[in-house]
C-alpha cells in the first residue's frame, strides 16, 4: 500500500498548481479551472485519508465536494457572463470600478 | 419611584417636543422642565439618605433596585438611589436645565423642536448619571450624555461647531473608554469576591485586606494603581484636568449659551463626581499613595487654566478656561481627601455649576445682544445693560471667591481640607493651588473693565438695549442661589457632609508595596492621555 | 464527552457508543429543532411555485409578503424555542445539532431575513426575476441556519455553500449593473479559492483525525495524536480557519467584502453583512470550540491566531472606513471592523477566565448587529431608493427631509459606534470586558482605537444627515412603505435591545457554556 | 446694661437693610437711599456708643456666635459671632461716626451735585457699612476674612462708581488686585491657622492666640504645625495675615492702589480709603495682638516695614498737585505709624493713632471734596489759592485736620504720632533695627509737616490762581455740618492719652490706657505686655520723664521745620512750584519710585506674556498633538484603503499571503517544524 504521504504531496501539489493558477491567470474561466483543481486535491486527500483511517466518510465527503463544485461552476459561469456583457472581458483584472 | 418620575417626565416630555410643532417648543419645554425642579426640590426636602451610598451602613433615598441581566459571573441590577453627594447635583441639574432652556429662548430660532428635546434628554442623562449605582446603569447614562451634547454643540453651535462637537465627543468616548478598561481591571482584580458590578459591591468589597488580587503577573497594588490612573485618566477628560482639557474651550465657545450652561454648569461635574465615586471611594489608599502626582495634576489645572484664561480675549473662552483652574480645586479636595477637602469639593461642584452657568448666561445675553464675545469690540457695556452687567460683576466676583457667594465657600473648604492633607508638602501645594484666586481676579477684573465699564462703544447697526426679562430671570435667581449657598452653607454641607463623613473613614486597608508601579502608572496615563 | 460515531464503521461503532445519545441516534429525531429550517425550505418553495405558475409577474407584494410571513414564522418559531430553553438535541446521527446556539443564531438570521424581504419589496420594485431573489434569499438563509445546527464538518462544507451560493448570484442580482457585477464576480472568485482553501483544510483534519464529527474530532484529539502530525493538523486547522474567515469577512479573506457590499443591491448588502457574517461566526464557534478544545491541540495556538486576526481586522476595517466617501463603502468597511470586534470572541478564549461569558458576549454583539447594520445599510438602500446619490455630502440635510428615517439612522450608527442609543452599546463594552478580563490586553488597546476612531467616521453621516444644510435641489419622491416599516422596526429593536437585552443575553450566555 | 449686647447685631444690620433698600427702592426714594442710610448708619452709631458705654460698664467682653456656618465638629467649626471688646467698641465707634458723617457729606457732594447712579452709590456705601461694621465685630480669623474681602468689593464698586470714564475702572480693579494680592496670603494664613488650631477664634479660652501662647509654654499639645517648630510656624502664619494687612493698609510694597483709588468720589475716599477700611489691616494686627507678640520676628518685620512706609509715602506726597494724591500719599504714611507702632509693642500707641488718624483723615478728605466740589470738581491745588477767604468753615476745619496730622501740638495727632514715635524709640535703643525704623518714621514727620502745609497754603492762601478759584461754588449744611464735628474732634480727641502731660504731671489721664487695661482675659493691653516681654523679649525699658518728654519735643520740632519749611517756600501770595528744583528726584517722586511700572509690568508684561506663551504651548502642542493624533489616523486610513486595489487578482495573492503568514506564525509558535 502506497503510504499516505505520497498522497499527501500528491494533493498539495495539485493544491499549489491550483493556487499558482488563481494567481498567475487573469481569465476568470482559468481561475475557476484553479478553484476546480485545489477543490480536487481536497478530494485526493479525502479519498486517501478515507483508505487509511478505514472508514467511507471521506469518499462520501469528496463526493459532495464534487457535486458542490459543480454548482459552483455554474453559479461562477452565470456570473462570468454578467461580467463579459458588462465589461466585454473575462479578464478579472478589468472589473476595478469599485476599489479603495 | 422618583427618580424614575424624574427620568419618566424628561423623556416623555422630549418625546412630545419632538413631536410637536416647534412654535410650541420653547414654553412647553419650559413648563416641563419646571416639573423636575419640583420633584427634586421635593426629594431634597424629605431626603432621608443616610451615609455615603457606596459604603456599609448607609441608607438611600429613594433607592429602586431591579434585576436587568447577567452577564457571565456577574449580575447587573437597574440600581438607582440617592445620597448626599448625589442629591445635590439632581437639584442643580435640573434647575440648571430650566435656566437654561430659559435662556435658549432668546438665541435658538432654528429647529427649536429637536433643541428643546434635546435639552431634556441631556436632563434625563444626567439625572441618571448622578443616580446610577450599578455600573452598567451608570455607564448608559454617562454614554447618553454625549448624543444629545454633540446634536447641541454641532447643530446650534458658533462657526466651528462641527469641528468642536467631533472633538468633544470622540475625546471623550475615548475617555470612556480607557476609564472602562481601568474599571474592570479592578473588577477582575476583585475576583470572585463580588457577583455583581453594583458600584456600592465593588466599594465594599475593595475595602477588605487583600481583596485584590494579581493580574497577568502584576502585584495587586499595581493592579490597583493601573486601574486607578486609567479610571482617572478617563475621568480626567471629562473634569478636564491638564493635559487632557483642550477639547473645553472649543466646545464652549462653539456651543450656543444654554448648552455651555448646561457643559460647564454639570457636564464637568460628571468627570468629578465620577472620581468621587469610582477612583477616591474604591481605591483611598491608591490616592493617598500618589497623592503628590495627583495633588500635582490639580495644581497645574488650576494655575495653568487661569494662566490660559488670562490670555485670552474671548468671555467665553476665558469663562472655559477659568472652568479648567475651578475644576482643579476640586480635584485637589479630592486628593486631600479630608472631611473638607471632599465636602468642599463637592460643594465646589455645586457652587461652580451655579457660577459658571451665571457667567456663562451672562456672556450669552451679551452675545444676543451685541453678537460679539471679543473683549476689545466692546466696551461700557454696563451703560445700555445695567442689569446684565451687574450679573456679570456678581458672577465674576463669585468666581474670585468673594465671601457670601458659594464660592468661596467651596474653595475654603477645599483648601482648609488640602492644607492639612496627609500628602507630603500639603501647605506648600495648596498655597500654590490657591495662587489660582489671584489669578482669576486678574482675568475676571481685566475682562470686566474693558467689557462693562469705560465708554460705551460696540459697533452694530443697531440699538443696544435692555435684555429682556426672560434672559435677565436665570441669571438673578442663580445669583440668589449662589448668595443662599454662600451665606447659609449649611442647606448643603450638612447634606453632603452625611455622605462624605464615611469616606473619611475609610482607612488604608493595604500598606502598599512601592515598586517599579511608578513607571507602570506614567505609562499607563500616558497611554489614556495620548489614546 | 461522548463519542458518537458515523453509521458508516461498524468497527468504531462497536468500539465507542454511549449509552446517553442512544435514542437520537439513528433516527430524525424531534423535528421540533429544525422546524424553523423547515418552514424556511417550504417558503422557498413556495416562492418557486409562485414562481413557476407566474413566472412573468412582478407582484413583488406578494413574493415579499410570502418571503416575510415565511421568515417571521420561522422567527417565532425560534424566538419561542429560545426563551423556553431546548436540551441540547443531536439529529440525524450527529450531524446536525440544536442547542441554544443553534436557536439563537437562527432567530439572527430569520430576522434579518424577514427585515430585507419587508424592505426589497419597494427596492426590487419591478425588477425582473424577483422569484428568484426571494427564493435566493430564504435559500442563503436556509444555508446559514443549517450552518448553525451543523455537527460535522460535511453539514458544515455543505451548509456553507448553500449559504454562499445564492448569495453570489444575490450579488449580482443588478445584472446591467457593472458595480453589482463587479462585485459579484469579486465575491465569487474569493469564495471559490476560500471554499477549496476550507475543503483542503477539512481534509487534512480528516487525515489526522479520521472522522468529520466535530465531536469525534474532538475526542480524538483530546486522546492525542501522534506528535509527527501536528504540522498536518495544524496546517489544516488554520486553513480550516481561512475558510471561516472569508465568511466573516474577516481580514485577510476580507477582500470580497467592501466591494461585495458596496457593489450588491442595499438589501442583500445588509443580510450578507449581518446574516452571513454571523453564519461564519457561529460555525466558528463550533468548529474551534467542539472541534478543536484549545486544550487538547497542544501546539496549535488558534486562539493567538484568532488574537491576531481580531486585532488586524479591526484596525483595517475601521481604518479604512474612516477616509470612505461613500456611506454605503464605509459601512461595508465598519462592517469588517465589527468582525474584528467578535473575533474577539475566540481570540479572547486564553483560558485566563471565564470563556463562555467572552463568547457569549460575541453572538449578543451579532444579534445586536443583526438589528443595527441590517438598519443602516437598509437606511442606504432608501437612500439609492430616491436616488440623492451615494456620498456623505450627498446626505446633507436629509434630516429636515425625511426626520424619522434619520433618526432611525443616528439610532443604528451611534449604537454601531458604541454609544446608547441600542443594544450596540452594551454587547461592544461586553466584548472589551472579555478582552481585559482574558487579559488579551492588546486587543483592549485596539478596540478602544479603533472605537474612537469609528465614532468619528460613524458621525459624519449624522453629521452630514443633521447638521449641514442641504443642497438646494435635494428632493426626495415618496417614503416607501416597506422600506421604512423596516428601518423603523430595527431601529426600535436596536433600541430596546438596549433595557431590554436580558432576554436575549441569558440564552446566550447558557449557549455560550453549552459549547465548553 | 448686659442687655445692650443683644443689639449688637443691628449695628452691622441695619446698614445692611439700607442696603437692600437703596440698591431695590433707592431709585424711588427722595434722596435716592441716602436717608436711609443716614438712619442706618445713625442707628449704628448709636447702638455703637451704647456698646461703648456696656463695655465700660461691664468691662467684660461680649462674645456670642450669631451663625453657625459650616456646623461640622470635626475638624472645625466654622462660624460667624460677635467679639464685642475695648478694642472693638471703640472701633465700631469710628467706623459708625464716620459713615455717618460721610452718608450726610454725600448729601451734599453727590445729591446736590446731580450725579446719576446715586441708588448704586449708597447702595455700596451701605454695604460698605456692613461689612465693615462686620469685620470689626468679628470674633474669628475667618469671619473677619470675608469682611475684609467685602470691604474690599465695596471699594472696588465706589471706586469705579464713575465706570463710564476710563480711570475710575481701571483704578478700581487696580486696587482690588493688589489688595487681591495680599489677600492672598492672609487667606493662606487663615487656613493655616485653622489648620493649626482647629479654631479661628480671636477671643476666649480656645482661641488661637492663647492656644499658641499656650503651645510655646509647652502646656498644649495636639497643636499641627506641619513639621516646623511652633514659634517659627506661628511667624509663618503671622507673616501670612499680614500680607492681607499690607494690602489693605497700603503698606509698602502694597501701596500703590490707595492713591489710583483717589478715582472714587471723595467722600468714599475719606471713608473707605482713610479712615475706615484701610485701617482693616492695622486693626487685624491689633485684634490678633496676643498671637503677634508671640513672634518677634513679624513684630520686627512689622515695625520696619511701617517706619520705612511712613517716610517713603512721606516723601511722595511732597511733590503731588492734585489735593487727594497729598493726602493719599499721608495716608499710606500715617499707617505706616501705626504698624511702626504695633511693631514696636506700642498697642495703645498704635491703637490711639488710628483713632486720632481716623477723624483728622476723614475730615482733611471731606474738606478736600468740599475743596473739589468748590473747584468745580478741579483738584489741582495749582489751581487753586486764596480760598482761605471764600470758603471760611472749610478752611479752619482743614487746618485743625492739618494740624493734627502734622503733628503739631495739642492737636490730636500730635499726641498720638508722639506716642508712637516713643515706643519705637523706647524699643530702638537696644535694637538697631527699630532704631532704623524709629529714625525713618521722625524723619518722615518732617515731610509729613512740609506736604501737609504746602497743601494748606496752596489751597488757601495766598491769590486765587484760576477764576474758579475766585468766585468757587457754594455748598450747603449738609457738608458743612460734618466738617465741623470732624474739626472739633481733630481737635480734641488727643486729650483722651496725653501721655506726655501725663509723664511731667502724674496725672492718670491716660485714658486710653486705662480703656485697653480692662476687658477679656488675654485681650488686655498688659496681656500683651506680658507676652512681648516672654516671647519676643520686649523687656520692660525704664523711661524717664525727660526722655518722654524729649521725644515729644523732638518729633514737634521735626513737624514745625517740615510746616516751617512749606510756610517759607509757599506761605507766599504766589507760589512757585518748588519742587522743581529737586530736579530728577522730582521725576522719580513723582513717580511714585516706579512702584506701579515694575507692579504694572509684573501684572501685564510678565504674567501676560507668561499667559500668551502658555496659550501658545496649549494650541500649538497640547491642542496640537490632540489634532495630529487626528491627522495621523485619518492618514493612516487613507493608506489602509490602498489595500484594497480594485483588482480581484491582486486579493487571491494578498490573501494567500496572509494565510502563509497565519501558517508560519501559529506554525513556529507552535513549533510545529522542529
Amino acid at each position: 500500500m502506497i503510504p499516505s504521504q505520497y498522497y499527501l504531496v500528491l494533493s498539495a501539489a495539485v493544491f499549489c498548481i491550483g493556487l499558482f493558477g488563481i494567481l498567475t491567470r487573469r481569465n476568470a474561466l482559468i481561475f475557476l479551472m484553479s478553484v476546480e483543481l485545489m477543490l480536487n486535491a481536497a478530494n485526493i486527500n479525502f479519498v486517501a485519508f478515507s483508505i487509511q483511517n478505514g472508514n467511507l466518510t471521506g469518499q462520501v465527503f469528496s463526493l459532495f465536494t464534487i457535486a458542490l463544485a459543480a454548482a459552483e461552476v455554474a453559479v461562477g459561469i452565470g456570473i462570468i457572463l454578467v461580467l463579459y456583457r458588462n465589461f466585454n472581458d473575462v479578464d478579472v483584472t478589468t472589473a476595478t470600478t469599485m476599489r479603495w | 419611584m422618583m427618580i424614575e418620575l424624574l427620568l419618566g417626565v424628561c423623556l416623555v416630555g422630549a418625546v412630545a417636543i419632538f413631536l410637536l410643532p416647534d412654535r410650541y417648543s420653547a414654553r412647553l419645554s419650559f413648563g416641563i422642565s419646571l416639573l423636575p425642579i419640583i420633584g427634586s426640590l421635593y426629594m431634597y426636602a424629605t431626603f432621608d439618605g443616610v451615609g455615603n451610598a457606596l459604603l456599609e451602613g448607609s441608607t438611600l433615598a429613594f433607592e429602586t433596585k431591579v434585576n436587568w441581566l447577567s452577564i457571565g459571573p456577574y449580575e447587573l441590577f437597574y440600581h438607582v438611589g440617592l445620597d448626599g453627594v448625589s442629591m445635590p447635583l439632581i437639584v442643580l441639574t435640573t434647575i440648571l436645565t430650566t435656566l437654561a432652556i430659559l435662556s435658549a429662548w432668546t438665541p435658538i430660532d432654528e429647529r427649536q423642536s429637536q433643541f428643546y428635546g434635546l435639552m431634556l434628554l441631556m436632563e434625563a442623562s444626567l439625572i441618571g448619571v448622578f443616580a446610577a449605582l450599578d455600573f452598567f446603569v451608570w455607564f448608559v447614562f454617562w454614554e447618553a450624555v454625549l448624543i444629545p451634547m454633540y446634536f447641541l454643540i454641532g447643530v446650534w453651535g458658533g462657526p466651528r461647531r462641527k469641528y468642536a462637537a467631533i472633538k468633544f465627543f470622540v475625546y471623550t468616548n475615548v475617555a470612556s473608554l480607557v476609564m472602562f478598561v481601568g474599571f474592570f481591571l479592578l473588577v477582575f482584580g476583585l475576583g470572585d469576591s463580588i457577583q455583581t458590578l453594583g458600584l456600592p459591591a465593588i466599594a465594599q468589597a475593595l475595602s477588605a485586606p487583600g481583596a485584590v488580587e494579581s493580574i497577568a503577573g502584576m502585584p495587586p497594588n499595581t493592579v490597583k494603581a493601573v486601574a486607578f490612573f486609567l479610571m482617572f485618566a478617563g475621568f480626567a477628560v471629562k473634569v478636564p484636568v491638564v493635559p487632557v482639557h483642550t477639547w473645553l474651550p472649543d466646545a464652549h465657545v462653539e456651543a450656543p449659551t444654554p448648552v455651555s450652561v448646561i457643559l460647564a454648569g454639570v457636564l464637568l461635574k460628571m468627570g468629578t463626581y465620577a472620581l468621587l465615586r469610582f477612583n477616591f471611594t474604591f481605591l483611598p489608599e491608591i490616592a493617598q499613595q500618589y497623592a503628590l502626582i495627583l495633588v500635582a495634576f490639580a495644581v497645574v489645572s488650576v494655575i495653568y487654566g487661569a494662566l490660559l484664561a488670562l490670555a485670552q480675549q474671548d468671555l467665553k473662552r476665558i469663562v472655559a478656561y477659568s472652568s479648567v483652574s475651578s475644576m482643579g480645586y476640586v480635584i485637589l479636595g479630592l486628593v486631600a481627601f479630608t472631611l473638607y477637602g471632599l465636602g468642599g469639593a463637592t460643594f465646589q461642584m455645586i457652587s461652580h455649576g451655579l457660577i459658571s452657568g451665571l457667567l456663562f448666561l451672562g456672556v450669552g445675553v451679551i452675545y444676543n445682544t451685541t453678537h460679539t464675545r471679543m473683549v476689545g469690540d466692546m466696551s461700557g457695556l454696563a451703560d445700555r445693560m445695567p442689569v446684565t452687567a451687574g450679573a456679570i460683576v456678581a458672577g465674576s466676583f463669585a468666581y474670585m471667591g468673594l465671601p457670601l457667594m458659594s464660592g468661596f465657600v467651596a474653595e475654603f473648604l477645599v483648601f482648609s481640607g488640602s492644607f492639612s492633607a496627609d500628602f507630603a508638602y500639603a501647605p506648600l501645594l495648596t498655597a500654590i493651588a490657591m495662587f489660582g484666586i489671584v489669578i482669576v481676579a486678574g482675568y475676571y477684573l481685566f475682562a470686566m473693565q474693558r467689557t462693562l465699564f469705560g465708554q460705551f462703544s460696540v459697533s452694530t447697526d443697531y440699538e443696544i438695549t435692555r435684555a429682556s426679562a426672560h434672559d435677565v430671570v436665570p441669571l438673578v435667581v442663580l445669583i440668589v442661589l449662589i448668595i443662599a449657598l454662600g451665606s447659609v452653607p449649611e442647606i448643603v454641607f450638612d447634606m453632603i457632609e452625611g455622605a462624605i463623613r464615611p469616606m473619611t473613614e475609610l482607612t488604608a486597608t493595604q500598606q502598599a508595596d512601592t515598586g517599579s508601579e511608578m513607571l507602570g502608572l506614567g505609562v499607563s496615563f500616558l497611554g489614556g492621555v495620548l489614546l | 464527552m461522548s463519542v458518537a460515531t458515523t453509521i458508516m464503521t461498524p468497527t468504531t461503532l462497536t468500539a465507542s457508543v454511549s449509552a446517553s445519545n442512544q435514542p437520537l441516534q439513528l433516527g430524525l429525531g424531534s423535528y421540533e429543532g429544525i422546524a424553523p429550517m423547515i418552514v424556511l425550505g417550504l417558503t422557498a418553495l413556495a416562492l418557486f411555485t409562485v414562481d413557476s405558475v407566474y413566472p412573468d409577474s412582478t407582484n413583488n407584494t406578494l413574493l415579499s409578503g410570502l418571503t416575510v410571513v415565511g421568515s417571521l414564522i420561522a422567527l417565532v418559531i425560534t424566538g419561542t424555542q429560545l426563551v423556553t430553553g431546548v436540551e441540547s438535541t443531536e439529529l440525524f446521527s450527529g450531524q446536525l445539532v440544536v442547542d441554544e446556539m443553534s436557536l439563537f443564531f437562527t432567530f439572527i438570521f430569520t430576522s434579518v431575513t424577514a427585515l430585507i424581504a419587508l424592505a426589497s419589496h419597494e427596492y426590487i420594485g419591478d425588477r425582473e426575476y424577483q422569484g428568484e431573489y426571494y427564493a435566493l434569499v430564504v435559500l442563503a438563509a436556509i444555508g446559514m441556519t443549517l450552518l448553525a445546527n451543523s455537527n460535522s464538518f460535511a453539514t458544515a462544507f455543505i451548509s456553507l455553500e448553500l449559504a454562499s451560493l445564492p448569495s453570489y448570484a444575490l450579488v449580482a442580482y443588478l445584472k446591467d449593473n457593472r458595480g453589482s457585477v463587479e462585485a459579484g464576480m469579486k465575491y465569487f472568485l474569493i469564495g471559490a479559492l476560500s471554499s477549496a482553501v476550507f475543503a483542503y483544510g477539512i481534509s487534512l483534519v480528516y487525515g489526522v483525525t479520521g472522522s468529520l464529527l466535530f465531536t469525534d474530532v474532538a475526542a480524538t484529539l483530546t486522546e492525542g495524536i501522534d506528535g509527527s502530525l501536528t504540522g498536518v493538523l495544524g496546517i489544516g486547522v488554520v486553513m480550516i480557519l481561512g475558510g471561516v474567515a472569508f465568511k466573516t469577512a474577516s481580514v485577510p479573506f476580507h477582500f470580497w467584502a467592501p466591494e461585495a457590499y458596496e457593489g450588491a443591491p442595499a438589501p442583500i448588502s445588509a443580510f450578507l453583512s449581518s446574516a452571513s457574517k454571523a453564519a461564519g461566526f457561529v460555525l466558528a464557534f463550533r468548529i474551534f470550540i467542539t472541534a478543536f478544545p484549545a486544550d487538547a491541540i497542544a501546539g496549535i495556538d488558534w486562539v493567538l491566531a484568532f488574537q491576531i486576526l481580531a486585532l488586524v481586522t479591526m484596525t483595517l476595517g475601521n481604518f479604512a472606513a474612516a477616509t470612505q466617501e461613500t456611506v454605503k463603502r464605509m459601512l461595508a468597511y465598519s462592517s469588517i471592523g465589527h468582525a474584528g470586534y467578535v473575533l474577539i470572541a475566540l481570540g479572547a478564549l486564553t483560558g485566563a477566565a471565564d470563556q463562555s461569558f467572552v463568547l457569549s458576549a460575541g453572538m449578543i454583539h451579532l444579534l445586536v448587529y443583526g438589528f443595527m447594520n441590517t438598519g443602516a445599510f437598509l437606511f442606504v438602500a432608501l437612500a439609492e431608493h430616491w436616488g440623492i446619490g451615494r456620498t456623505f455630502e450627498d446626505y446633507n440635510g436629509l434630516a429636515k427631509k425625511a426626520p424619522v428615517a434619520c433618526a432611525a439612522m443616528s439610532i443604528f450608527l451611534f449604537s454601531l459606534a458604541g454609544l446608547p442609543t441600542g443594544g450596540g452599546m452594551l454587547s461592544k463594552y461586553f466584548l472589551l470586558l472579555g478582552a481585559v478580563n482574558a487579559e488579551a490586553y492588546v486587543l483592549a488597546v485596539g478596540l478602544i482605537v479603533n472605537s474612537a476612531l469609528s465614532l468619528y467616521f460613524y458621525s459624519r453621516v449624522v453629521k452630514a444627515m443633521w447638521i449641514e444644510e442641504p443642497a438646494s435641489d435635494l428632493t426626495i419622491d415618496g417614503y416607501p412603505t416597506g422600506l421604512y416599516a423596516a428601518i423603523v422596526v430595527a431601529a426600535v429593536v436596536t433600541f430596546l435591545l438596549l433595557p431590554a437585552l436580558a432576554i436575549f443575553s441569558d440564552p446566550a450566555l447558557t449557549a455560550g457554556s453549552g459549547l465548553f | 446694661m448686659a442687655g445692650a449686647f443683644q443689639f449688637a447685631p443691628a449695628i452691622a444690620a441695619l446698614p445692611f437693610v439700607s442696603f437692600l433698600i437703596a440698591l431695590f427702592g433707592g431709585r424711588f426714594m427722595p434722596k435716592r437711599g441716602a436717608f436711609a442710610g443716614i438712619t442706618a448708619t445713625g442707628g449704628s452709631l448709636l447702638l455703637s456708643a451704647w456698646m461703648y458705654f456696656a463695655v465700660l460698664s461691664s468691662g467684660e467682653p461680649h462674645l456670642e456666635i450669631v451663625h453657625t456656618f459650616i456646623a461640622v465638629t470635626d475638624p472645625f467649626t466654622l462660624e460667624l459671632g460677635i467679639l464685642i471688646d475695648q478694642l472693638s467698641a471703640l472701633m465700631l465707634l469710628i467706623v459708625s461716626l464716620i459713615s455717618f458723617l460721610v452718608f450726610v457729606f454725600s448729601l451734599g457732594y453727590m445729591n446736590d451735585e446731580g450725579e446719576t447712579g446715586l441708588p448704586r452709590y449708597y447702595a455700596g456705601l451701605s454695604l460698605f457699612s456692613f461689612s465693615m461694621l462686620a469685620f470689626v465685630m468679628a470674633s474669628n480669623l475667618f469671619m473677619a476674612f470675608m469682611f475684609f474681602e467685602l470691604v474690599g468689593l465695596c471699594s472696588y464698586l465706589l471706586i469705579g462708581f464713575w465706570f463710564r470714564a476710563d480711570a475710575p475702572p481701571s483704578a478700581a480693579k487696580k486696587a482690588f488686585l493688589v489688595t487681591r494680592f495680599g489677600d492672598y496670603f492672609f487667606l493662606v494664613g487663615v487656613v493655616g491657622v485653622l489648620g493649626t488650631f482647629g479654631t479661628s477664634a480671636f477671643a476666649g479660652d480656645g482661641s488661637f492666640p492663647v492656644l499658641a501662647e499656650q503651645v510655646l509654654a509647652g502646656e498644649t499639645v495636639g497643636i499641627n504645625t506641619f513639621g516646623f517648630d511652633p514659634q517659627t510656624w506661628f511667624t509663618i502664619l503671622g507673616l501670612l495675615v499680614l500680607g492681607g494687612v499690607m494690602g489693605k493698609s497700603a503698606q509698602f510694597p502694597l501701596h500703590t492702589w490707595l492713591p489710583d483709588a483717589m478715582e472714587g468720589p471723595t467722600p468714599v475716599s475719606a471713608l473707605i480709603h482713610a479712615a475706615t477700611m484701610v485701617a482693616a489691616g492695622v486693626y487685624l494686627v491689633a485684634r490678633m495682638y496676643g498671637f503677634y507678640a508671640l513672634s518677634p520676628t513679624a513684630l520686627a518685620i512689622i515695625a520696619f516695614v511701617g517706619g520705612f512706609t511712613a517716610l517713603f509715602a512721606a516723601t511722595m506726597g511732597v511733590v503731588k498737585r492734585e489735593i487727594k494724591q497729598v493726602l493719599a500719599y499721608s495716608t499710606i504714611s500715617q499707617y505706616g505709624y501705626m504698624m511702626l507702632a504695633l511693631g514696636v509693642g506700642g498697642y495703645v500707641a498704635g491703637v490711639f493713632h488710628l483713632t486720632t488718624h481716623a477723624v483728622f483723615k476723614a475730615l482733611l478728605f471731606l474738606g478736600a471734596g468740599a475743596v473739589i466740589v468748590a473747584m468745580h470738581h478741579d483738584e489741582d491745588m495749582w489751581k487753586m489759592g486764596g480760598l482761605k477767604d471764600r470758603l471760611p468753615v472749610t478752611y479752619y476745619t482743614f487746618l485743625a485736620g492739618s494740624l493734627a496730622l502734622a503733628g503739631i501740638i495739642p492737636f490730636s495727632g500730635f499726641w498720638s504720632k508722639d506716642e508712637v514715635l516713643f515706643e519705637a524709640l523706647l524699643r530702638g535703643m537696644d535694637n538697631p533695627i527699630f532704631f532704623a525704623a524709629y529714625a525713618m518714621a521722625l524723619l518722615g514727620v518732617f515731610f509729613t509737616g512740609f506736604y501737609t502745609f504746602r497743601m494748606v497754603f496752596l489751597t488757601f492762601h495766598g491769590e486765587p490762581r484760576t477764576t474758579v478759584a475766585e468766585d468757587p461754588h457754594q455748598f450747603g449744611w449738609n457738608m458743612k455740618f460734618p466738617l465741623v464735628v470732624l474739626g472739633v474732634l481733630a481737635t480734641v480727641i488727643g486729650f483722651i492719652n496725653m501721655t506726655p502731660i501725663a509723664e511731667l504731671t502724674g496725672a492718670h489721664i491716660e485714658f486710653l490706657h486705662v480703656w485697653f487695661e480692662h476687658g477679656g482675659e488675654a485681650l488686655t493691653v498688659e496681656h500683651y505686655g506680658a507676652l512681648l516681654e516672654q516671647w519676643a523679649n520686649y523687656g520692660e525699658v525704664h523711661a524717664g520723664s525727660a526722655l518722654v518728654v524729649a521725644s515729644g519735643a523732638v518729633s514737634l520740632l521735626f513737624a514745625l521745620a517740615g510746616a516751617g519749611a512749606a510756610h517759607v517756600l509757599y506761605n507766599v501770595p504766589n507760589p512757585d512750584e518748588h519742587t522743581d528744583k529737586l530736579g530728577s528726584i522730582k521725576t522719580v517722586l513723582f513717580n511714585n519710585y516706579y512702584q506701579d511700572e515694575y507692579q504694572v509690568w509684573l501684572a501685564e508684561g510678565l504674567t501676560a506674556n507668561v499667559a500668551r506663551g502658555a496659550d501658545t504651548f496649549d494650541q500649538g502642542i497640547i491642542d496640537g498633538a490632540v489634532n495630529s493624533i487626528s491627522g495621523v489616523s485619518l492618514s493612516l486610513g487613507d493608506r489602509t484603503r490602498r489595500i484594497q486595489t480594485g483588482d480581484v487578482t491582486n486579493y487571491a495573492t494578498l490573501l494567500t499571503a496572509g494565510l502563509v503568514v497565519l501558517l508560519v506564525a501559529v506554525g513556529v509558535l507552535g513549533g510545529w517544524f522542529v
